[in-house]
């Protein structure tokens, strides 16, 4: 299906020879090329009906498409889906055309689909004389021509540029400042979220069945003891949230003791399935 | 001594007129584009007739190796089509539009507004989207806008270019527009419908059409747009 | 009956000359080259007169709105003279500076003599050819020599026209360090390393410039006499 073919003498060379040609001769040639699918070819052949295309017959060219699309399955040739599409279209417009027209209302008669085509057949015929037409008349830079030195109308533009001097001086000094300041680079600081303690604390307390110590655990976490100062406070404040939703216990000896704190029971389970977000393989201790 | 004055005065005025005439004859025939009204009232002055000269220098170029001719709404020296064969010469190297293109210009043409899945209805094809960049390029078909439809398709109509190119006063003279129009063969739909369709490339968006948003015309335009715009 | 022969005769001939004339009259139009005798016999059928279709359109355009004329032994339609005119048209325009043209002006306001190499530096990022264009033309800044340095860069300062725009008496009247920090520009919290220097704008060059080459200057000149932008 080349597009540049805008003459189609190869193709619809092959076509005449096929409708001039007895069904069983071995010269038939099926050959889509050059065709831009079913429309296409089904045009060419209602042209070779010789006729005026507002008057073929719909169902001698439904009759000659199914012959065609039979001879190419005959001879093992691949079509392509839109043409077999059509074929199988057309064999149900010839049930169609062929059966009594029956009152049912509600599906388009045979004639009606019969017309349909016809239309499109007529349309796409009436677009390519169009076409040609079109093509036809005289066209500029091929028959007719411009002036072929255009003398530039010439717009003199004097740019009057403007500026306070307000926008001058900010300019300078925003952009130098600018400048200066890169110069500087301040350190992110790391600090530790109560979100992100509070995870630590719920993988902890869902991994140890006892009193753990908040500290050692966070140890071994905290390789940077720049850290460890934030890291502490953010658990310690994470902690007293979770004692207040019940989640846990929290014990500590004396000031500056290390602080335990240990699943409270039952809901060790359920802080766990919610960092987790599993809901099997879960041991399940009695309430 | 009255008719001399009135003599005087008709002597001026025409001479005003063929002043108007030589400036509207100047421009026009500088500019390889054509001009609109708006544009040579814009540099002649004030009190100028210029529908007057328009006319007489068609008038007078209708039989001439130039012509006056009006593309739209402007107007614009071309040579006589007659005169073709000797001006071969002077053709530049242009692309030949393939089968395809053809076809889906002259859809383009007689059934704008039109979108792409309109074309296809039409030519029972689908349409590669290189056909309608090659027409876009030709800068002969212009994205109007959009159907106000499910998926708001984008729909396509001729240009100005397109009407200068083919020699065409308006889009209503398109060749065999008016047999088609007859046969209902601009219709969407088959069947013979009340209302005959003709084709619309008008600036203005029809009834079932939005307009393209900011920028999707523009890319477009800055690719083929020779002005020049100076940055700072 | 002789003479209504000689009398048909002479229509045809005539008939004959207008052809030649509308050819002529088409080929010159249409060439983007004044064409030559021997070019336009070239093109036109053997007998014809061409001189005399030459002459005739010559003639006849005398006092139209274009006129035929004569390049060196070529021909071409150039419209005339006289219309200039309206073939111009001024189009005055407010145009402000672009973000980086304003950094750059105050740079070298600030900073002048100064070398683009030295702009860039200040200002961290490259400057394009355009902005230093669009800075020359303005007239607030100019050329004032080259830097005694390898590769000899042009130094740029400041103009007349810019103290003139600005408002300002001397380069000196522009704010120093402290103004600009109590006019809330700067912060206090700038490095104390940060200075802001002082501007020399004398037409004498300082110790390290050295002098434009003759031309260098009026080549500039030049160019800003001539910014006009031409569009079909």
């Amino acid at each position: 299906m080349q597009e540049d073919h805008w003459e189609n003498d190869s193709a619809e060379q092959s076509l005449g020879d096929e409708s001039s040609s007895k069904p069983n001769e071995p010269t038939l040639s099926v050959d889509v090329d050059g065709f831009e699918g079913p429309l296409d070819l089904l045009l060419t052949m209602a042209r070779s009906q010789k006729v005026d295309i507002t008057k073929i017959s719909i169902l001698a060219l439904t009759e000659q498409y199914l012959e065609f699309v039979g001879e190419a399955r005959r001879l093992r040739l691949e079509l392509a889906a839109d043409y077999l599409v059509m074929a199988a279209w057309l064999a149900y417009l010839k049930s169609r055309l062929l059966i009594p027209k029956q009152d049912d209302g509600e599906e388009p008669s045979g004639e009606e689909l019969a017309a349909a085509l016809a239309f499109r057949l007529q349309r796409l015929e009436a677009m390519r004389e169009a076409a040609a037409k079109l093509m036809n008349r005289p066209k500029l830079g091929l028959e007719v021509f411009a002036r072929g030195a255009p003398e530039t109308i010439s717009i003199e533009r004097n740019s009057t540029w403007s500026a306070s001097l307000f926008d001058m001086l900010t300019a300078y000094a925003t952009q130098r400042q600018r400048r200066s300041v890169t110069s500087v680079q301040m350190q992110k600081r790391a600090v530790w979220s109560l979100a992100e303690a509070r995870a630590l604390l719920e993988r902890l307390v869902g991994s140890c069945a006892g009193w753990t110590a908040v500290q050692s655990y966070l140890m071994s976490y905290l390789s940077e003891p720049e850290q460890r100062r934030t890291a502490i406070a953010s658990t310690f404040s994470a902690s007293l949230e979770m004692v207040r939703e019940g989640l846990i216990d929290i014990q500590q000896g004396e000031a500056f003791a290390p602080i335990y704190i240990r699943a409270k029971k039952g809901k060790a389970n359920e802080a766990t399935q919610l960092q987790e977000g599993a809901l099997v393989g879960q041991d399940h201790e009695p309430a | 001594m009255q008719s001399e004055q009135i003599e005087g005065h008709e002597l001026a005025d025409k001479k005003q007129a063929f002043e108007t005439l030589r400036m509207v004859e100047a421009l026009l025939f500088a500019s390889a584009e054509p001009l609109s009204m708006s544009e040579l009232t814009a540099r002649l002055p004030r009190q100028a007739d210029i529908p007057r000269a328009v006319k007489e220098l068609e008038e007078f170029y209708r039989h001439r190796g130039v012509r006056l001719v009006k593309v739209a709404d402007r107007y614009a020296f071309r040579t006589a089509p007659d005169l073709a064969a000797i001006m071969q010469r002077e053709q530049e190297e242009q692309r030949r539009l393939s089968r395809a293109a053809l076809e889906t210009l002259a859809i383009i043409a007689f059934h704008q507004p039109v979108t792409r899945a309109e074309i296809e209805e039409i030519r029972g094809v689908s349409t590669s989207k290189g056909t309608l960049d090659v027409l876009l390029e030709t800068q002969w078909v212009r994205m109007r806008g959009r159907r106000r439809t499910p998926g708001r398709p984008v729909t396509y109509g001729t240009t100005l270019q397109f009407l200068d190119h083919f020699g065409l006063e308006t889009i209503k003279d398109l060749p065999g527009l008016e047999e088609l129009k007859g046969a209902g063969l601009l219709d969407s739909a088959i069947p013979a419908s009340f209302f005959v369709p003709a084709p619309d490339d008008s600036d203005e968006l029809s009834e079932d059409e939005i307009p393209l948003e900011a920028g999707e015309e523009d890319d477009f335009k800055d690719g083929i747009s020779t002005t020049r715009t100076i940055e700072a």
